[in-house]
Order: C-alpha cells, then sequence, then structure tokens
C-alpha cells in the first residue's frame, strides 16, 4: 500500500479551504500558491469582488506554528488567515495583521447601566 | 557592613515622611472607613481635558487610599514578640476574637505563626515588637517570609483566604489518616459520605458491564449474584457491617476483574501480596468465594504476616458455621427489584419471542434455522473486515439493544485517581501547603478539632509546571477524602483550580 | 557584625541561581567600594539619590513600599499590583493596599532608566548602643505622643462642652452653669487612658527601625538572574512602555501583559501580548483558544517578538526591536 | 480527592428532528438487512459520497460532518430560491455561472477532449431553458458524486432536455421568494442567510439565541415555518435541486449587494434558467477516529483506497501514518462512544472532542476534552504541555460557553512496543483517566466581584 504522507497533510487541508472559501462563501478570484519557504501551499482571494486580496494559510489542527513563519506571509503586506483544518474537515479562520489592531469598543461602553455588569468579570 | 551609617539628610526625610505626627493620630481615630467607588472606563484616551481631570481624580483618589496608615488604639491592639530562632510571634497581652481559629499554646504560652501575625499586623489587631522595637508591615514581610516558614506565594495565598473569611491552617500531614488507617476505613464519618456516593453513582448506571462471560446466561446469573450482594449489604437486616473495602473495590475494580465470583479456588488473600508492595493494592486481592456451592472448601488458610499489622496473629478459620447459616432459600422480590428485573429483562432476548424460531416444529428445523442464519450474515459480512485477524468488535446484528452493543465495545479500562499510587515515587515539587475551612463554620470551628477540611491548599508560581497525572495522583493520595485545590500566583492574582476524578456516565438509550 | 539568617538565605539563593549572565558585585564588598558606586551612580544621573525608588526584594518579588516611590514609579508608567491588606478595609480583596509588587520586567525598566535601584534588607543592628538609643527614642516618641495626645484630647472635650454650653446658654435652666463647672474643672480631672491612645502601625520601615536601610545596592546587583524568557518579556515590555501603552500582567487571560492605551484606573485594556521568541513553536489549539478568549473579552490578542539582533542590522527599513501581529477570531464561522 | 459532580447534560430549548437511532446499525429488528457503509479515502480525507449512507451515517450518531456545512451536510449552490412551476430553483450570480462553466470545461479538458468539443459541449449545455412543466416531472437527471478531482455533468444526459427561452414575463409572476429550504429538515436556515431576517446576514455565525458559536446550535428562526411549509421531505434529495439554476443576466453583476439584497435582484437584470454545467455534491468528511470507529467497534463501514477495500488493521495502519498520536486519539474517542456519548471535533474552542449527550441536535456539547497521553509512570503531558498562562486561557475559554474541561489521559501500559501498537488490538491494554479542570471562585469573591 502506497502511503502519499508528508506534508501532503498540509496541502489537503488547503484543497478543503479552498473548497470552502470558493463553495460556501463565494470568495473571488481565489487561486492556491506555493509557498517555499514553508513547505506549503497558500490561498490568495478576495472575499468580495474589488477588495483586497487575502492570504490564507491552512493548517492541520494539530500541529504547531512559530511567528516568524506567520511573518513571512504577513511581511508579504496582505491581510492574512489562518486556518485550523480539523481532520472532519471543521474549519477556523483566524485573522492576523501586521503590527496593532485596535479592539472594536465594546457596544456599551457608555452604557453605565445593569447590563455592564453581566460583562463586568470579563473586563479589565 | 550592619554598622555603617548611610543615612543622609535627604535619606532621612524619606524614611520619616509616613511617620504621623500625634495631631494626625489623633485625627485618624475618627476617619471614614468607607472605599471610594471607581467610576467606568474609557475606551480610548483622547487627549479631551474631561479624560485628564478625571484621570487626575482617580489618581488622587487612588493615593489617598494607598497613603492611609493603619492607626489602632493601642488598648486594641494585641503585644506580641517576634522570636526568630522558633520563627514563631509569641503574645505578650490576651490574645482578641482571631484566637478562635489561629494560633496555638504550648508550654503556657501563646503563640501565633508568622503568616497569621503578618495578616493580623495587617489587619491591625496584633503590634509585634523585636528587640523592644515595634515591627512595621514590611518589616514583618522582611523577616517572616522565608522558605523556612511560608513563602511570600504561599503568604499570598493565605491571606487571600483569610480576607475572604476562610480559616486556613498550615497543612498537617499528620492529620490525613495513614495507608493502613485507610485501608482498614477507620475514620467512620468519612465512610458515611463515602457510602452515599456510591449509591449515588449506583443509580445512575445502574447495569454494569460484564465481558469476561461469554454466556448470556451465566451472565444473567453472575449478575443477580452481584444484585444479591449489594442489595444484602445494603439492607440494614445486614448483621454484620459490610465491609468498606469490599466496597469500594467492587467500585474501582471494574467488572472485568471481579475475582471473588470466580470459580476458583478458594485462594488466601496473601497469594498477590508475595511481592510485598509497600501498600495494599485492593484492587487486586482477590476475595474467597465463599457462596460458591461448588467451593468445597470449608476452611481458609491462615493470612499472610506481612499483611497484618505487627506481632498480630491469627490462625485458620472454619466456615462451616457460617455456611450453614447462609440464606439460601428462594429470593423474594420487592416491587422495585420486580421493575429492575425487568428492566434487565429487557436486554435479553427471549429465544421464543422470535418469529422464525416459534415456527420451527422440531430441533432439526431450528438447527437448520441457526445455520441459515449464520451463513446469510456471512454472506453480508464484507470479506475483508470479517476474514482476517483483526475483526470488528460486533457482528451486524448481534446486538439488540444500546446497552448490549455498548457493553460488547467497552474494551477500553477507565482508571481512577488512587490506582496506581501505591508504585508512585514521592517528589518534594508538589506539597499541600493549607488546610481550608469554609467561612460560615467559622462559629463553630474548634482548633482543638478541626475537623474535615472544606479543602487542601496547593500553592502553584504561574511560571511553574501544571501538575500532570503522576501529581494529580500523588497529591490526590496525601489529600485523602478531601479535595485538593491549587492556587496560582500570578504577580499577585490568584486562581483557584480543581483537577477531580471523573468517570463519565454510561448513557444508552 | 549581626546579620539576619533569613536575608542571608534569600541573597544567598538569588545569587547563587544567577547564571553569570551578571556581573554581581561581591556582597561581602566594602563599605567603601559601594559608597564609590554611590557616588558615582549620583554625579552620572539626575535626579539624585534620594529620589531614587526603593525597590526591596522579598524572595526575588520586587516589592515598593512607599507611597511617594509608588507615585513615582506610577509617572514612570509602571502600573505594579498592589498585594497587601488595604489600610482602611482590610478584610477585603477587591481593593488592596500596600505593598505594591512589580513585575520583574517593571523593576528591570525602572533599575535600567536608574529611576531605582534595589535596597537591602533588614539587617539587625549590630551596634547595641545604637540599637539602646533607637529604643530610647522609640519610647521617648510614644511617650510625647502620649503627652500630645492628653492634650488635644482635653481641647476636644473642652470643644464639645463649650459648644454643648452656647447652645444651653439660650434656654431657661441653669444646667448650662453645670457645665461650665465641668469645663472648669476638666483641666484638673481629665484623664485620657493610655489605651486610648492611637498608635500607627507603621506600613513601610519606619524611621526609628532597627536600621536604618542600605541603599547602597548598584544596578550592576540586580537580585534577578535573567533567563531567555525573562529577556523576551522584558524585551517587549520595554518596547510596549516606550510607544506609551500601559501594561499589567495578563495570566488570568492566559497571556504575558494585558496592554492598556491610557492608565488603567482610567482605560479598558486592548491587547493581550503573548510574548514569544520568533522560533518558538506554538500549538495551533492553543492560538484558538487563546484568540477565542480575546474575542469575547473584546481585545486583540497581539504577538510580540523581538528581532534578533542579526535581523536588525541586515535590515536598516526595519523599525523596532519587536515585531507585533495582531490576531483576532475571525467572524467566519 | 473527591470526584467531580456529574453535570445533567443542558437539553437545546428547542429540538426540531427526531431522535433516529443511537447508532446507524441495526438493533433488535432481526429482519433488517445490515447495511455496510461505504467510505473513500481520497487525499487523506475520509468521505462519505453516497447519499443514503450519508444521511444514515450523520443522523444515526452524528457522524462526520458535511465538508460545505458547519455540521450536517446541507449546503447549497445558493441562497436565494424561486419558483419556477413546481420547481423550486436556486438563484445564482452570472460570474458564479461562468466559475462552474470554467470548472465544467477544465474537468471536460481533462479528461482528454478536443477543446473544440467541449467548447461545443458547454454551448449546447447553457442555452437557457424552459420547463415544459408537464413533461418535467419524474426526469431525474443523476447526481454526480463528487470524488476530489472535479467531476462534470454528463454531456449525454444534457444534450436530451428541451431548451428554449424562459420568458421574463412569466418570472415575475412566480416571484414568490422562497424562504430558502423552509420545510427541509435536511437544512438549518441559520446555518445561512435567511431573506426575511436581514440582521442575520451580519451576524451570520451568531445562533441568536445561543451566544456561543456553535457548531450547529439546531435553532430555528421560527417553528411556524417548519409547520406551513408545502415542501414535503420527498424533495429533500439535495440533487435534484441542482439540476437547474436561475442564472442573473445581468450587465452589472454586483455580486456585493447580491446576497444581502434580495428584494432589488430582479430589478437589476432578468433571471434566466439553464442548467448548472458542473454540478458540486456535497459529501460526508468522517474523522479518522469516527471512520475506524465505524470500521473496528461496529463492523459498518468499508473503507476504500484507491478501489481496494482496507482490512480493519489496513485501516488502523493508515490512520497512524496520517495523523500522529492516532492510537491514543482513537482510544479517547472509543472510549466516549462505548459509553454512549457522541464525541465531535473540538477545533472551535481549542481542545479535541466535544461531548455531546445524544447529539448536537438534543443537547448542548457538555465536556470539552483535551486528549492526552501517558505511560504507566503518569509523567508529563505528551502531547499538549499546558503552562499555567495556556491552561488560563483555556479554562476561560470553556467556561465562558458553560462547557466543563476534561483531560482525558490515555495510559499506555509501559511494555507496549511499536509492534503491539500496530495491531488495534492493542486498544484492549489502554486505560483512560478522566479529570476534570475547574476554576474554583468562591462565593464569597462572587459576591465581592468589581469592575477591575
Amino acid at each position: 500500500m502506497h502511503l502519499d504522507v508528508g506534508d501532503s497533510a498540509q496541502v489537503y487541508a488547503a484543497f478543503l479551504v479552498y473548497m470552502d472559501l470558493t463553495e460556501v462563501r463565494k470568495w473571488k478570484e481565489v487561486v492556491g500558491v506555493s509557498c517555499p519557504e514553508l513547505q506549503a501551499v497558500l490561498l490568495e482571494g478576495r472575499e468580495r469582488e474589488g477588495e483586497t486580496v487575502q492570504m490564507i494559510y491552512p493548517l492541520p489542527s494539530h500541529r504547531s506554528i512559530k511567528h516568524r513563519e506567520l511573518r513571512s506571509i504577513l511581511d508579504k503586506g496582505a491581510p492574512m488567515l489562518l486556518c485550523a483544518v480539523a481532520s472532519d474537515s471543521s474549519l477556523v479562520y483566524q485573522r492576523l495583521c501586521d503590527g496593532f489592531l485596535t479592539p472594536d469598543p465594546p457596544v456599551d461602553i457608555q452604557d453605565q447601566g445593569r447590563r455592564q455588569h453581566r460583562k463586568r468579570r470579563l473586563q479589565t | 557592613m550592619a554598622d555603617r551609617d548611610t543615612s543622609t539628610d535627604a535619606h532621612k526625610h524619606s524614611v520619616f515622611e509616613e511617620l504621623l505626627s500625634p495631631s494626625e493620630l489623633f485625627e485618624a481615630r475618627s476617619r471614614s472607613h468607607k472605599i471610594p467607588v471607581r467610576g467606568q472606563k474609557d475606551f480610548l484616551p483622547n487627549g479631551s481635558e474631561q479624560q485628564r481631570a478625571r484621570l487626575q481624580q482617580s489618581l488622587d483618589e487612588h493615593w489617598t487610599l494607598l497613603a492611609e496608615e493603619r492607626v489602632e488604639r493601642l488598648g486594641n491592639l494585641v503585644k506580641a514578640v517576634w522570636i526568630p530562632d522558633e520563627r514563631l510571634v509569641e503574645l505578650q497581652s490576651p490574645a482578641g476574637k482571631f484566637w478562635q481559629t489561629m494560633g496555638f499554646s504550648e508550654r503556657g504560652k501563646q503563640y501565633l505563626r508568622p503568616e497569621e501575625a503578618l495578616y493580623l499586623m495587617e489587619c491591625g489587631n496584633v503590634q509585634v515588637f523585636y528587640r523592644d522595637l515595634p515591627l512595621s508591615i514590611q518589616e514583618g514581610y522582611e523577616r517572616f517570609l522565608s522558605h523556612e516558614t511560608v513563602t511570600l506565594h504561599q503568604y499570598q495565598v493565605f491571606g487571600h483566604l483569610k480576607r475572604l473569611g476562610y480559616v486556613v491552617n498550615r497543612f498537617d500531614p499528620s492529620s490525613v489518616p495513614s495507608t493502613y488507617e485507610r485501608q482498614l476505613n477507620l475514620p467512620a464519618s468519612s465512610w458515611d459520605k463515602q457510602r452515599k456516593q456510591l449509591k449515588r453513582k449506583r443509580s445512575q448506571s445502574p447495569v454494569s458491564s460484564d465481558k469476561q462471560n461469554p454466556s448470556p446466561v451465566e451472565k444473567t446469573t453472575t449478575e443477580d449474584q452481584s444484585e444479591e450482594l449489594v442489595n444484602a449489604s445494603e439492607s440494614p437486616a445486614g448483621q454484620t457491617a459490610p465491609d468498606p473495602s469490599l466496597e469500594e473495590s467492587m467500585q474501582s475494580a471494574d467488572a472485568s476483574d471481579r475475582t471473588w465470583w470466580m470459580e476458583e479456588d478458594v485462594q488466601p488473600p496473601s497469594a498477590q501480596s508475595q511481592s510485598a508492595a509497600p501498600r495494599w493494592d485492593f484492587s487486586s486481592i482477590s476475595f474467597p468465594d465463599l457462596g460458591s456451592r461448588r467451593s468445597r472448601s470449608v476452611s481458609l488458610e491462615s493470612p499472610d504476616p506481612s499483611l497484618l499489622p505487627g506481632a498480630l496473629e491469627v490462625g485458620g478459620c472454619d466456615l462451616s458455621p457460617w455456611l450453614r447459616r447462609l440464606n439460601v432459600k428462594q429470593e423474594k422480590l420487592s416491587q422495585r427489584d420486580r421493575e429492575r428485573q425487568r428492566e434487565r429483562d429487557r436486554y435479553h432476548r427471549d429465544i421464543n419471542s422470535d418469529r422464525e424460531v416459534r415456527h420451527c416444529r422440531n430441533w432439526a428445523e431450528y438447527l437448520q434455522l441457526v445455520e441459515d442464519r449464520r451463513r446469510r450474515s456471512q454472506k453480508d459480512k464484507p470479506v475483508h473486515l470479517w476474514e482476517n485477524e483483526v475483526t470488528p468488535l460486533t457482528q451486524p446484528g448481534q446486538c439488540n439493544s444500546h446497552r448490549e452493543l455498548l457493553d460488547q465495545i467497552s474494551i477500553i479500562k477507565s482508571s481512577s485517581l488512587p490506582e496506581g499510587v501505591s508504585s508512585l515515587s514521592a517528589s518534594d515539587q508538589w506539597t499541600i501547603s493549607f488546610d481550608v475551612y469554609q467561612p460560615d463554620t467559622v462559629a463553630e470551628f474548634k482548633k482543638s478539632q478541626p475537623g474535615k477540611p472544606y479543602t487542601h491548599m496547593c500553592v502553584c508560581s504561574f511560571d511553574g509546571p501544571v501538575p500532570d497525572l503522576h501529581a494529580l495522583k500523588q497529591l490526590s493520595y496525601q489529600s485523602g477524602d478531601v479535595p485538593v485545590t491549587f492556587a496560582v500566583v500570578d504577580h499577585g492574582d490568584i486562581s483557584f483550580y480543581c483537577f477531580k476524578d471523573f468517570k463519565l456516565p454510561t448513557d444508552s438509550y | 557584625m549581626v546579620t539576619c539568617l533569613d536575608v542571608q538565605v534569600c541573597f544567598g539563593k538569588v545569587m547563587d541561581g544567577d547564571p553569570a549572565g551578571m556581573n554581581v558585585s561581591q556582597q561581602s564588598s566594602s563599605m567603601e567600594v559601594n559608597e564609590d558606586m554611590d557616588t558615582k551612580s549620583e554625579s552620572e544621573h539626575q535626579p539624585s539619590k534620594d529620589a531614587l525608588i526603593d525597590i526591596s526584594f522579598c524572595g526575588s518579588t520586587p516589592l515598593l513600599w512607599k507611597v511617594s516611590d509608588m507615585k513615582r514609579c506610577r509617572s514612570a508608567g509602571v502600573i505594579g499590583a498592589l498585594v497587601g491588606s488595604l489600610a482602611r478595609q482590610p478584610r477585603q480583596n477587591v481593593r488592596l493596599g500596600r505593598p505594591l509588587e512589580l513585575l520583574q520586567e517593571e523593576a528591570l525598566l525602572l533599575e535600567e532608566t536608574s529611576t531605582a535601584a534595589a535596597s537591602l534588607q533588614t539587617q539587625d543592628c549590630g551596634d547595641e548602643e545604637v540599637h539602646l538609643e533607637a529604643v530610647r527614642q522609640y519610647e521617648a516618641g510614644l511617650e510625647s505622643s502620649y503627652k500630645e495626645q492628653c492634650a488635644l484630647a482635653l481641647e476636644d472635650k473642652k470643644t464639645v462642652l463649650r459648644r454643648i454650653m452656647d447652645e444651653k446658654e439660650n434656654g431657661t435652666d441653669d444646667s448650662g452653669n453645670a457645665i461650665r463647672d465641668r469645663l472648669n474643672a476638666l483641666d484638673q480631672a481629665f484623664r485620657f487612658p493610655l489605651p486610648a491612645m492611637a498608635v500607627q502601625l507603621h506600613t513601610a520601615r519606619a524611621g526609628f527601625s532597627h536600621c536604618p536601610e542600605e541603599r547602597s545596592f548598584h544596578s550592576t546587583d540586580w537580585p534577578v538572574p535573567r533567563d531567555e524568557r525573562l529577556n523576551t518579556r522584558f524585551c517587549v515590555y520595554r518596547d510596549l512602555r516606550h510607544k506609551g501603552f500601559y501594561l499589567t500582567s495578563a495570566g488570568k487571560f492566559g497571556g504575558d501583559f494585558l496592554v492598556y492605551p491610557g492608565d488603567p484606573l482610567r482605560f479598558h485594556a486592548h491587547f493581550i501580548a503573548l510574548c514569544i521568541s520568533m522560533d518558538e513553536e506554538l500549538p495551533l489549539s492553543d492560538i484558538l483558544a487563546i484568540a477565542r478568549l480575546g474575542s469575547n473579552v473584546k481585545k486583540t490578542v497581539l504577538l510580540c517578538s523581538p528581532r534578533s539582533r542579526s535581523e536588525t542590522e541586515k535590515d536598516e527599513s526595519v523599525e523596532g526591536d519587536v515585531v507585533y501581529s495582531s490576531l483576532q477570531w475571525s467572524s467566519m464561522v | 480527592m473527591m470526584e467531580a459532580v456529574f453535570q445533567a447534560p443542558k437539553r437545546r430549548a428547542k429540538v426540531y428532528e427526531s431522535f433516529e437511532a443511537p447508532l446507524p446499525i441495526s438493533l433488535s429488528v432481526e429482519d433488517e438487512e445490515p447495511i455496510i457503509y461505504r467510505a473513500e479515502i481520497i487525499s487523506h480525507h475520509v468521505i462519505v459520497t453516497n447519499p443514503a449512507h450519508i444521511q444514515l451515517i450523520y443522523e444515526r450518531g452524528y457522524f462526520g460532518k458535511g465538508v460545505f456545512s458547519r455540521s450536517r451536510p446541507e449546503h447549497m449552490i445558493s441562497q436565494q430560491w424561486k419558483y419556477i412551476g413546481d420547481r423550486c430553483l436556486p438563484v445564482i450570480s452570472s460570474s458564479e455561472y461562468q466559475k462552474r462553466l470554467s470548472w465544467a470545461r477544465a474537468a471536460l479538458l481533462m479528461q482528454g477532449l478536443e477543446e473544440e468539443s467541449v467548447s461545443r459541449a458547454l454551448e449546447t449545455l447553457t442555452k437557457p431553458v424552459e420547463f415544459d412543466i408537464e413533461k418535467e416531472h419524474g426526469r431525474k437527471p443523476k447526481a454526480k458524486s463528487f470524488d476530489g478531482s472535479l467531476v462534470d455533468q454528463s454531456m449525454d444526459d444534457v444534450s436530451c432536455d428541451t431548451v428554449s427561452n424562459l420568458e421574463n414575463d412569466s418570472l415575475d409572476q412566480t416571484n414568490t421568494a422562497r424562504p430558502q429550504r423552509q420545510g427541509n429538515p435536511l437544512y438549518d436556515p441559520l446555518a445561512e442567510i435567511y431573506p426575511q431576517e436581514p440582521e442575520l446576514l451580519k451576524a451570520n455565525v451568531k445562533c441568536k439565541r445561543h451566544d456561543d458559536w456553535l457548531t450547529h446550535c439546531g435553532c430555528r428562526p421560527d417553528e411556524d415555518q417548519l409547520m406551513s411549509s408545502e415542501c414535503s421531505v420527498a424533495n429533500a434529495d439535495p440533487s435534484e435541486a441542482y439540476e437547474y439554476v436561475l442564472m442573473e443576466d445581468s450587465e452589472d453583476d454586483d455580486s456585493e449587494n447580491f446576497s444581502k439584497d434580495n428584494v432589488s435582484a430582479e430589478q437589476r437584470g432578468k433571471l434566466v434558467c439553464r442548467i448548472n454545467p458542473f454540478t458540486m455534491m456535497e459529501y460526508l468528511q468522517l474523522s479518522y477516529e469516527e471512520a475506524f470507529f465505524l470500521v473496528y467497534a461496529l463492523g459498518c463501514l468499508s473503507v476504500y483506497y484507491s478501489g481496494e477495500a482496507l482490512s480493519v488493521a489496513q485501516v488502523w495502519t493508515m490512520f497512524r501514518s496520517l495523523q500522529p498520536n492516532f492510537s491514543s486519539s482513537y482510544a479517547a474517542y472509543h472510549y466516549f462512544r462505548s459509553k454512549g456519548w457522541v464525541p465531535k471535533s473540538g477545533i472551535k474552542y481549542g481542545t479535541d472532542l466535544m461531548l455531546y449527550r445524544k447529539g448536537p441536535p438534543f443537547y448542548h456539547a457538555s465536556y470539552s476534552v483535551v486528549v492526552d497521553r501517558c505511560d504507566e509512570s503518569f509523567k508529563g503531558a505528551a502531547l499538549r504541555p499546558f503552562s499555567w498562562k495556556s491552561l488560563a486561557a483555556l479554562s476561560r475559554t470553556t467556561g465562558n460557553v458553560s462547557k466543563e474541561l476534561m483531560f482525558c489521559y490515555v495510559i499506555t501500559p509501559s511494555d507496549m512496543t511499536e509492534d503491539m501498537l500496530s495491531s488495534p488490538e492493542c486498544l484492549k491494554q489502554f486505560t483512560v483517566q478522566e479529570v476534570i479542570v475547574s476554576r474554583w471562585v468562591s462565593s464569597r469573591e462572587r459576591t465581592e466581584q468589581e469592575e477591575i
């Protein structure tokens, strides 16, 4: 029996992500690009027509990652998504960008009423 | 080096800056005890004057609050003296209310442990002197806290819990029943509790799996027997107190190693203990099967001396009088038992309910039917799954209920934290620091009889390791039947974690 | 020379643990050497040494005790964490009081910018004479404080009586006279019981204490070893501080620092900083967990890695010593 | 140490499907023929393509995940549907149509067809269609399986279809924008955008009732919509609906607004009915653990690799080579399944497994499980070493969605050799230790909490 292992796992993860982006999320101009530094297949695409190109790095979920690897993609200048792929094809996308991305202000930041109370423990 | 004088005027000023004048002291007696409330925070600094002013106000309040020095009436202070050699604080004046939960007496003197004294200093209850001069709280931290007493981390946890109202004592390993005591289950209180747990657990998953018995008929009997046994030991009519260790091992040992029901020759308990393991492993000691009708042996040999407490001689035991007293009458089933029986029957197919079987008029036809069925299922079964060394755990159509199927595929045993502890090597890395008692027990708390702690507290540094299974087992052993909580100190911030033994109940439907 | 055993142990431990990364001056160095260093540091750095923040180490934990030091430290943007009971209400955990515990990184920053120095632990004063003098001083102070408080209490009582008298003056009965008599008798009859005297329980080491502390510790004597981990965290801490952010510990959020856009008293944190070296392996599942937590608490997870020296030299265009990447749980589910 | 108390699983507030069976095998009905399902390993993925198999495997025990869906396979080509006569057809943009056309072209070319004949075939194929509603009944072009390489629509089927122009007017009369998936239990409207509730467009990742990003929360917008539905379950076969599409034949196709603004869809361009040139069937993907459980524990799944059916041992070997630590992760999976629970991927929570009672449509997940491995000395955490820092994050993340965090240690006997591990029989020697990790917050502290 021939087993095609190696980092084919990453390639096949990329295939699932490609299908998800094109078929489910209707991204435009999705193409695979190989990334020699990471020995991996990345995807490029636009969420909607006319929007900026984003890089997507698909990775099997049991892997580890180094900041340097993420930087080698981020330094290309495009916003990036890291996509964890589980063996049942579950996907989790995470947005990465260079530098400081200020979070959205809490919706009820001005609201001093009781709604805030519930969230108190989370905010610091 | 210590005797040199490095004070400059400027330095002196900084040293004295927090010294209150008598008039300040006098005024402090009537100051407010309210803590200002903090306002809502902003999201982004915008450089506005309003934000600046609010920050300044918050800071002013902050500093005022922090700068406040403790001022107490001399009469409210308990005077004490630090004894560095003993690492203890000795009280010089009568103790206050705190004595109910803190401190100890020895040779007519009253002592506080360093952490207790420091906490009480912070609360403004005790003034500790050393060489006739009072110690500041800073000096208390510097002198009292060390690896020989308690570390800063441990003190932070201690203080945190004390401030919340808990009773916190240093962990005393001797307060936990020893291995031997625990095996004999001497502490009656803990036994009661355990038994309740056992009962509850049993009701959750009433049917135990039994995969060592191949034939379903035999299986039923075994289960009936075990059920009877349990019933007997639970009924108040049972003359002898139920042996807790028996119950315990029934729980801990998986159904597959219920050696005491196997039809083997009576085995003295010594058989397994010849390796002279430092601790008994009850799950591996088999019990003599006295109930079996096939058992011809009527006496038990004397147990292995290595298992007995020192200098205790135990002879052989004649069983015949006991056997005569055994109740062999037909079992009368209560309503509940009958329901259970029905419940069990649901999982076993009565062959007479099979339509095709009922149509068989003679033995030959039945055999033919069985053969036909076998061939039919053979045909359906793909070769690649069934004609190799490893075959699936169940055959299609083999199981008639979810329960039966689950029993069939349950091949992985579950373990519990107490298992295998006896073979573990002790390590110093994980130790219990404190006994903690609930705040609502303070009123009845007696230092002489503290009772069972609410939890044991293990203090960890945030940068240190998370306990692995080895550590969990070891601590769980050290802790007895008291839960262990891990207090993780991260730069003054304390989080508590519990790692609890668990067995997911089987859920069949 | 009497030295406190505990203290010796503490220092011995710390110094032994130092992996030769720092030059530790011998603790037994003579007083003259230390004096020299003191004058040197004084002349080199303004403000002079009395403006230096005293960092007192408990074990390896840096603590600040004096409010003046804490103010100075906060004006340098160093926040720390209060860990003691609050004097005003000691039996609660919501608002804590002195001491202020500093992160190693905070202490290092203060030390690096010469705004702080580590102070020696208390040692018993060896000179019996000096000690006896200190005890005499303390007792004399207590005595005079008592006297003064007596006078204050008397004055207090008088004020109260006078006020009542003034009120009664308008009345018709002669109870006013009775009060006047009491007032007159007060000078002789007034008793201020000793137990009623207010005494101060000092938070920071007090002036009359056993021995004035040694502030002679020089920067090179820093009692905490710097390992790889601390170096990474410090590098990030310093860089973020220089960018104007305020930082506190983020342990409970699964990160290294919480990063605030302004003083944490008034602002919410925006980021959870995770300090990692460029080549540290991070399990994807850990990243997923923290990114999800970040989104739950409306904060961005910030991956922070110091650039290695060779990289900064090689590429002139790169700015700063630390690389930052923002990580957010995406809305793509 | 005390045992953790079992917390009752939380039932979902609304359950929209009936419970079929705990597992995809027959229990107690003796004359039912046992079904052996079929899965294939393609590109390292274990996939099931037979729609009947997909349905049974998913609905009985909730094995697998639709590759285009968040859980149950329910993906459709478009979120917008319209009735043409009694047919309900998906509306797609012209760029989407072009994409499919190019895929079809590529697929045909890959099969070695002449470029010219491909073009000609596609031309015929893409002509606008008008239905003769009477005739159309009963004609069901067969569904194509999707096997990783892209499969085209069969030419023969296409050419015999009658094609003619569709009048725009007739379309306008049937413009009842159909709430997609209404009444069809195969589909979960919340998983996609729901036309009548435009606010969901923004929050399409979240269920309104459960703000914890459940993989598949089972919530539906409205129960009465299910009741009022005219569509019968018989129409549920997704392959049927894919046959024809309504293409937005507009010059200035504004895809950005397209999906958001259904009302204006017709004003912007006329809709043309065409044959979908490239039908993509959603398949069910099984995790290695799920697949091996069906093979080894239930004996109801045949796994094919390059057309060859694999034996139990071969599947084991294969999965071990495809996924590091498969033996431990499978042992944990098998253990939970053998206790009657439904484990699903925990990737969205940063863990290995989520445990459901009965299945995701009925109960919220009770446990978020980290699987680790250790030998009989119980030392270390081999697969996922935790620091207090990473544990703090995971513990809070888990607590925020009110799940319990469970560590599942798979204990391997010390004398286990690689040789023994090469057969699934080694599983019988594993033991499993479950530990519940929780943060303890004293009641006093909780009442004391103030904003920090």
